[in-house]
């Protein structure tokens, strides 16, 4: 089969759902997953964060200190490190009054070379087209 | 015929799409199809046996162990089970626990993803 | 793309439907979803059946479920069994999406 | 302290959560209460349906056909036998066109005397002021 | 009554909060409830700020979570605490509402 | 000082309503108020003893712990609990299991009822 891509699609915000974060954790994931696959196979994640979700995104989350629990922030960060796409909607940023400086840009600090990548809903939609499969959440 | 996954992640007893994705496994099946499931989130409350089937509450496990019974592939998400407290003897007889990397493998072959990633 | 997209809530937290764009979609109300084929909120059709170009489903079971038959569902709704489910994401379309 | 008033307050339809049946099977649990009770103290729910909740109360739900589950229909049925009292949202009923024939106006079949009151929400903001605990499903 | 009704939904499902009265209403944003405290979707404060004769207050523990401080709330919105949210049960209110 | 009754009916992982409740029990406690709690639905996952704390997971078997050590009366809905697969033996020591009668009855006589009967 090669590679599949796959796009993981999160809508809502975070924390009042497990969900937000098990597309971050699912899509993480596939760095590991050779072990069940044919030689010569893999998959390729992308993760956007679309309407409520690009909420995810915004920068200094203190769930760990608050509440002992790994931020949304960490794990977008972690994807970032691993070379995983995470796209955030701008329109959506616009509509919900979010500056760039509010939110996760890169993990530099971890080492990660790769950036968010602020995109606008058409380049989702044809993310959504190429892809073999979508992913919810 | 063709291989469908399904992903689940809603609790046992709620929004009763764990009963959905049952009697749609269930249903093609009938039709010939060869069905993976994948549990995880909530859904891993699948993964602790006797449960009561009172009348009051959802039951998937009888119809569970009918559709592994017949072929039905299915596997929970082993951390998401640890973290609630399922352990490696709490779970049903045919059901596999395994990293989230079974669930992305499997959408590499799978004719149809069927992510039901709602609560 | 050809998406069968799944509703299952009556009041929805996402406008993920209203936005996507597919030359083929197929829109299967089911769970909560199924209100939108029955109810006419402030005696309207859900603005779920306006989406243009959509073909839309509502899963009998759920339905009845609800104390609801075919005889209050939307004509623009066609109702339909588990089977009938398989068979749309198996050959109809070719990608789903749970909203 | 004597007979203590409960409010249990359906605000959302039945089936997509666990809480509508909780309610009402919460409320139902005050007629066992009394062993946990001192001499004399009693509590005296109602349970009310508004908003959406008011879809609860469709008739002819199939969910123990479908389903192999009590319908939210039956709870309601058993609270009437036991006398306690259910309201429905009239100004709800009428916003998602529902007429009185389609919802369940008693229990006769049981044996109940009690019958479903229509109501309006005027009188539910009565009830809520006069009951010592409000319980929001 | 007095009445401190809890938001823990920044999509809202059920519109009790706008049908209620209570001679004192205390509203409590807390979980992602806080996002009425800091978003003004459209450029406009939340719907929820509107609501007449209400004090507003947000758990500051569920904004920091999100990645908010005080300096994006709100002015209509008190910032509190936990040890705030018993003394407000337990003494300014007299009942409690989780919408 | 006073009493509070907290009823609870969110999931373990997930809404983190039930972070917050045991959160708040603990300031109610701090204040010098007597709690009691009453987990129904699906938050009778905190009856499932031997919860791994992964950071990836709420947890709240230790905070619980402590609130009981230090006078909290905890109760879980034994019917929700059956239904889920939580048995006798699987319940965390000091947490009581009863009938839903039991939060009826603490409303009588308790000064608060904080009933947080969201997902």
């Amino acid at each position: 089969m090669g590679a599949v891509k796959l796009l993981f699609v999160v809508q809502r915000p975070p924390y009042k759902s497990e969900n937000p974060r098990l597309a971050l954790t699912h899509a993480i994931a596939s760095q590991t997953a050779e072990i069940y696959m044919d030689e010569g196979d893999s998959v390729v994640p992308t993760v956007v964060l679309v309407g409520d979700g690009v909420l995810n995104a915004v920068k200094n989350q203190q769930a760990m200190k608050l509440y002992g629990v790994t931020s949304t922030e960490s794990h977008i960060k972690n994807s970032l490190l691993i070379d995983m796409p995470i796209w955030v909607c701008k329109e959506d940023m616009a509509r919900l009054g979010l500056k760039e400086d509010q939110m996760i840009t890169d993990a530099e600090e971890l080492g990660a070379e790769l950036k968010t990548k602020f995109v606008s809903y058409a380049d989702i939609q044809k993310e959504m087209e190429s892809v073999k499969h979508l992913l919810f959440f | 015929m063709a291989e469908l996954t399904i992903g689940v992640f809603s609790s046992l007893v709620g929004s009763m799409s764990l009963d959905f994705s049952f009697k749609l496994a269930e249903a093609a099946m009938a039709k010939g199809h060869k069905v993976n499931m994948w549990l995880s989130g909530n859904a891993v409350m699948m993964a602790k046996k006797g449960q009561k089937a009172f009348k009051d509450y959802s039951h998937n496990e009888k119809r569970m162990k009918e559709l592994i019974g017949k072929g039905m592939e299915i596997t929970v998400c082993e951390a998401c089970a640890e973290a609630r407290g399922y352990h490696k003897e709490d779970t049903p007889e045919g059901m596999k626990r395994a990293s989230m990397d079974w669930y992305l493998a499997k959408t590499v072959k799978t004719d149809r993803l069927f992510h039901i990633g709602g609560e | 793309m050809k998406l069968a997209a799944f509703l299952s809530d009556w009041r929805r937290t996402e406008d993920s439907l209203e936005r996507i764009k597919a030359e083929k979609l197929g829109v299967i109300l089911v769970g909560n979803g199924i209100y939108h084929a029955v109810i006419k909120e402030g005696g309207k059709d859900s603005p779920v059946l306006s989406k243009a170009g959509a073909t839309f489903y509502a899963l009998s079971d759920d339905l009845e479920t609800r104390g609801y038959t075919a005889a209050n569902v939307n004509s623009k709704v066609k109702l339909i069994s588990y089977g009938d489910i398989v068979d749309l994401i198996m050959s109809e379309y070719e990608k789903t999406a749970w909203l």
